[in-house]
């Protein structure tokens, strides 16, 4: 955890060795087995802490960040400046009163919000924070990730039509149709990364990086992928101005209108973690993750760069991305069914294909921006 | 003659959907009464067809409170005060429409002092009911800032009103006979500082809303109310004005000192969403044109002729007396048997109540987005409908 | 809060304050400066516009009583018939129905409905009377004519008892389907009925 | 699918029923042979989208636009309006006597009974004079009427606007501190020829204390379930 902070004072690239907790347990398995069962354990407390932490504080900046852009000051009460307004909001929805509908699928019910916590931490766990922060690096990550964030639509649906309700169910049919027309969106995006770094797993597409960022090495092409994954991702994370499964002031609260207490509490965190990992997943894909910023060939600028540890420089660049989804958020109104459909399979799904065609293009011909 | 008189279980009776290929049914559901887009408790029953609306029931009587009722055993003088708790975005245009019928009853003839205070008061009413319109209408669509926008700059003008008044919401300062209190010495500077910082408001809610395509998406060509139909329909107020009928009683029939400013109509062309939502948007700027006007030229004057005290007795027969809320044209309808001093029957026609009727025209074979648009650009207030 | 005296939401009943004159007196005489064309003074001579309709449908009668609009009087078999004439007539063109409303003469045992038009052409307003019994108050729909006339027909039938004949859905409005009485009528009484009792509370 | 420009609106004069009458007509969009190109209208709506999002960041750039007010904290700043409609209240002169003499007006204007009067004989002058005034705060709608009414400028508002209490019964007050002769009936029975000291004395003996919650209260001070009985004196 140091090394997250201090350990990467003078990286020099090229030689990042980067050993992850699962290698840990790997290699510890065959010598120690308690050891190995150390490191798991870690792994999940590790996992579990900073998705609650993690959650609570997105919570807690959300309405900080919405409150100001509203002329208003947000939570102000319990701790400096309510800091510890989202701790509080926990305890009370954990000694909430578990209301299940009478007339409810009730195994369904109580399942549900666990699906999409689930997928939301099997997202988490790929994700590279830093050169040595990092829980799993499997070699399909790309792939692992988009096929785990659609899971995650399976709580969804299943909250939906277990609530018995019909506004829930309405909800929970918005988000169907929505997940599985964006999703084709943001793959195609991720496919542009993948044609670019020529690799599936994400570490290697952040070393893939050093040179410049895909967003900018791309031409126009990375610029394009990266606007299309921001506005799909967007789109499956149920955000304004997508976000037609709750839109209250039409569904009343969409698929988690029956939910209340702790199950709510875990649609509701994995909402805001799935914001992280989609912020995160264009970090990545798109500036670099914990890649310093380069400039092809300025030594001494890059020297420069490298003193700021890459923790930071990934939290950075989440955290821009998490803002920017935040100020559309509290901007713009909410489209209609149809809008949104049409938006997606009308333009984001033929510049998808566009655009992919034209990343083809520009790997075969190795037209990139730094070419050295 | 045998009349048959149904119930809502009665009406709300479903029909297979016949031209689908699969087996599906058609279905009902409470939009209401406690639902975030129905701006308190009015309750609609929705045949819906999948996302379709195939229908809209609204269910009212939520908060009916027998207005009219209590009207026929208090005097005129204490019925103003109800009036406010109808339409309360509206108070004191409703306070204004109770005393115009009793002044026109009783001819009595009020001067320009009183005259230039209601109509400068009404405006006011009308941009804040407008602004918090506003506000609502981006809340039901789905963006929740421009509710907080509004709301703040519509408090700033409630502050006017507890300036003069001591109240904010329900005033019950237009009285018969004149107005309750005199002006405070700070309404004209306090005035004049808040138009001058709304002006730049309205621009910046054109910014954030009106210039947005997705808010252009969603209320263009949505809930499309033609002149005949909304004339048919009996509403009145922005909703009439934007399907094209240039009908403000503010400029075809006269109170107050609106004969004296001058100010345009704002008029729709199709009667969309869209329409009535520039319309009021437009609204807003012409009120503050008319304060603008008016504001600096407020004669001098005694502010009531009718002593409060005084027993109120209309002449005998019947009474009427409308004028145009922000929400429409509201009637005061006054029967009195000329002994007692209080009506034999009283009856508010009401802007709300004859406009709700229309959602359900607006918003067939539509999808339920697009039914909050309607019931937010029809911008109903409940206490209103129901009385 | 079962107390004996805990008279919440009363209707107020208070007696009028003590009046050294019970004649009001008006400031001056003259007509009202915005006095619109519809809303002609009370004159011995009928209005312009009353005198047209009547002229032209021979069913309409100047309305017997005082009113500040021009008011004409029908018989309730004549409604329909002469309201849609009044719609139609490109003269008068009453394109709104602006109110309609009923009126408990309980001393002559009558209901009065009162049927307010607009023209948007002319700008002029007309109120339409016409008188049913009591006890049987049954009239024809207007709902043909005007579109809202239903809702403003279900809301007279909620609170007055009006039936109205060929009304396609004639229930209740504010009311709940299965209310007792209506409430605007002068002779209704229920249980819940609150009255200002100040003595008891002495 | 077009972009409107919020302010191409176009004005005219038109005439209704006879009354001229200028309009402005909402703007709608090009339509027909002047439809924008694809191209045309992405960029307007885009341009549209990040012109809302300047709007919002502006704020969000400037702490100062913050508009909320904390509260409790700011009691000490915190200013009604000098005609805020907070609490009624008698008005007392610098002596502590009020102006009331219990004439009923008030009452009568009251729209919703909210006003109880009583009155009682002073045994000194022989005066009507004020027993108890109630005041029900909790069927109050602060309509202004029993000011307006009042011939004796007796009654006014306070701006106490803390008025919330978790007892409904504590919302009927008695206004008056003590049932008595108000201030004029003591200043004409001063004046009044050859009134001995001793009989001034004796009127203003006649005055007794009233107690804020000691009305006969409409609830006649019952306790209820986890609320104590009210107190009277």
């Amino acid at each position: 955890m140091l090394d997250f902070l201090f350990g990467q004072l003078v990286a020099t690239h090229a030689t990042f060795d980067v050993v992850t907790l699962s290698d840990r347990t790997t290699q510890a398995l065959a010598e120690d087995p308690w050891l190995a069962a150390g490191y798991a354990l870690l792994g999940l407390a590790g996992v579990g802490g900073f998705l609650s932490l993690l959650g609570m504080a997105l919570i807690y900046v959300e309405r900080k960040v919405a409150a100001h852009f509203q002329c208003r000051l947000g939570p102000m009460r319990v701790g400096w400046h309510g800091m510890l307004q989202s701790v509080a909001d926990a305890i009370k929805l954990l000694l909430k009163e578990d209301i299940i509908p009478d007339r409810a699928d009730r195994v369904l019910f109580l399942i549900a919000p666990v699906f999409s916590i689930i997928a939301t931490t099997l997202g988490l766990i790929l994700i590279p924070m830093s050169p040595s922060l990092q829980v799993v690096d499997l070699n399909i990550g790309v792939i692992f990730i988009s096929a785990v964030s659609s899971f995650g639509v399976l709580g969804i649906l299943l909250a939906g039509w277990s609530s018995n309700n019909k506004w829930s169910l309405l909800g929970a049919m918005r988000a169907g149709a929505q997940f599985i027309s964006y999703e084709i969106s943001v793959t195609l995006s991720l496919l542009v990364v993948t044609l670019f770094a020529g690799s599936l797993q994400l570490s290697e597409i952040v070393q893939s990086q050093q040179d410049g960022w895909w967003i900018w090495r791309g031409h126009i092409v990375g610029l394009v992928a990266f606007f299309v994954f921001l506005i799909a991702s967007t789109a499956e994370l149920n955000r304004p101005p997508f976000d037609l499964p709750e839109a209250e002031s039409e569904l009343t609260g969409g698929f988690h209108t029956e939910y209340s207490g702790l199950r709510f509490s875990f649609f509701f965190l994995a909402e805001f973690i799935n914001m992280f990992i989609a912020s995160a997943l264009a970090a990545t894909l798109f500036l670099g993750g914990w890649m310093p910023f380069h400039i092809g060939g300025l030594h001494t600028f890059n020297g420069l760069m490298d003193l700021i540890p890459p923790g930071l420089w990934f939290a950075g660049k989440t955290t821009f991305i998490i803002f920017l989804i935040m100020w559309v958020r509290w901007t713009f109104p909410r489209l209609r069914v149809d809008q949104l459909m049409r938006l997606e399979w009308k333009f984001l799904l033929p510049v998808g294909f566009i655009n992919l065609f034209a990343a083809a293009t520009l790997v075969i011909t190795k037209l990139y921006f730094f070419p050295w | 003659m045998a009349v048959k008189v149904s119930t809502l279980d009665e009406r709300i009776k479903l029909t297979d959907s016949a031209d689908s290929p699969l087996d599906t049914q058609e279905y009902f559901i409470n939009m209401g009464p406690q639902h975030p887009a129905t701006h308190g408790v009015l309750r609609l029953m929705l045949k819906l067809d999948g996302e379709t609306v195939r229908e809209v029931i609204p269910v009212l009587g939520y908060i009916h409170r027998g207005i009219e009722k209590i009207g026929e055993h208090s005097t005129y003088r204490q019925f103003v005060h109800l009036t406010d708790r109808c339409d309360y975005l509206s108070a004191m245009m409703n306070n204004w429409a109770v005393s115009l019928m009793v002044e026109k009853a009783l001819k009595v003839e009020l001067n320009d002092r009183i005259e230039y205070i209601r109509t400068i008061m009404a405006e006011l009413e009308r941009i804040q009911s407008h602004m918090l319109w506003w506000g609502v209408l981006g809340m039901d669509l789905g963006a929740f800032t421009p509710f907080l926008y509004g709301f703040r700059d519509r408090e700033l003008i409630t502050d006017i009103f507890e300036e003069t008044i001591g109240c904010r919401l329900t005033m019950n300062y237009i009285q018969p006979g004149g107005v309750m209190d005199d002006i405070h010495p700070n309404f004209v500077d306090r005035v004049k500082k808040v138009i001058e910082y709304a002006k730049p408001k309205i621009d910046e809610y054109e910014e954030l809303l009106s210039g947005n395509v997705i808010i252009q998406e969603r209320l263009r060509n949505v809930g499309v109310l033609s002149a005949d139909k909304a004339t048919s329909l009996g509403v009145t107020g922005p909703v009439l004005r934007a399907s094209g009928v240039p009908l403000d009683l503010r400029r075809v029939a006269p109170y107050g000192v609106y004969d004296k400013v001058n100010f345009e109509v704002a008029v729709g062309s199709v009667g969309d969403c869209w329409d009535r939502y520039w319309v009021r948007i437009e609204e807003i700027r012409q009120s503050m044109s008319m304060i603008e006007q008016l504001i600096d030229n407020i004669p001098a004057g005694k502010t009531m002729l009718m002593k409060p005290a005084k027993k109120t007795v209309l002449p005998e027969g019947s009474h009427y007396a409308q004028l145009e809320t922000a929400r429409g044209i509201l009637g005061i309808y006054a029967v009195s048997d000329g002994v007692s001093d209080k009506p034999v029957r009283i009856h508010m026609r009401s802007p709300n109540y004859n406009n709700v009727w229309s959602a359900d025209e607006m918003t067939r074979d539509s999808r339920i987005g697009d039914l909050v648009a309607n019931v937010s650009s029809i911008d109903i207030v409940v206490p209103d409908i129901d009385r | 809060m079962t107390d004996e005296a805990s008279p919440d939401n009363k209707q107020p009943e208070s007696t009028p304050p003590p009046a050294p004159t019970p004649k009001p007196a008006p400031a001056s005489p003259a007509p009202a400066p915005q006095a619109q064309e519809e809303q002609v003074e009370k004159e011995p001579e009928l209005p312009k516009l009353v005198v047209d309709v009547c002229a032209t449908i021979g069913e309409l009668k100047p309305y017997a009583s005082e009113s500040d609009t021009p008011a004409v009087e029908v018989a309730p078999a004549d409604l329909v018939k002469s309201l849609t004439t009044l719609r139609d007539n490109p003269d008068f063109a009453f394109s709104m129905l602006m109110d309609h409303t009923a009126i408990d003469r309980i001393d002559d045992g009558q209901f009065e409905l009162v049927y307010r038009l607009y023209s948007i052409s002319t700008l002029s307003m007309l109120l339409v009377s016409t008188k049913i019994p009591r006890d049987n108050p049954v009239i024809p729909t207007v709902c043909e004519v005007w579109d809202i006339a239903e809702w403003q027909e279900r809301e007279v039938y909620d609170l007055f008892g009006v039936l109205y004949d060929n009304h396609p859905d004639l229930r209740r409005v504010f009311l709940e389907d299965d209310w007792k009485g209506f409430p605007l009528r002068k002779d209704y009484e229920d249980d819940f009925m609150l009255t200002l009792d100040v003595d008891k509370l002495r | 699918m077009s972009y409107i420009d919020p302010k191409k609106s176009s004005r005219s004069a038109i005439e209704v029923g006879g009354v001229p009458v200028n309009i402005v007509v909402a703007p709608r969009g090009a339509t027909g042979d002047k439809r924008e190109g694809l191209l045309t209208i992405f960029y307007k709506s885009v341009k549209s989208l990040l012109t809302g999002m300047k709007v919002t960041i502006g704020y969000l750039v400037r702490p100062s636009t913050v508009v909320t007010q904390q509260y409790p904290e700011n009691r000490e700043t915190l200013k009604m309006f000098e005609r805020f409609r907070g609490q009624l209240r008698l008005v007392k002169d610098e002596n502590g006597y009020m102006n009331c003499n219990g004439c009923d007006f008030c009452e009568k204007a009251c729209p919703n009974g909210s006003i109880i009067l009583q009155d009682r004989r002073n045994s000194v002058s022989g005066k009507s004079e004020l027993e108890r005034y109630l005041w029900r705060l909790d069927s109050c709608t602060f309509c202004n009427a029993c000011i307006q009414a009042c011939p004796h400028d007796a009654l006014e508002w306070s701006d106490g606007f803390e008025a919330a209490v978790y007892d409904r019964r504590l919302l009927v007050y008695t206004l008056n501190d003590y049932a008595g002769p108000p201030v004029n009936h003591i200043k004409r029975f001063k004046k009044k020829a050859g009134t001995p000291e001793d009989r001034v004395e004796e009127l203003l003996a006649t005055m007794e204390p009233r107690h804020q919650y000691g009305g006969p209260t409409p609830l006649s001070g019952k306790g209820m379930p986890g609320v104590p009985p009210l107190k009277t004196d």
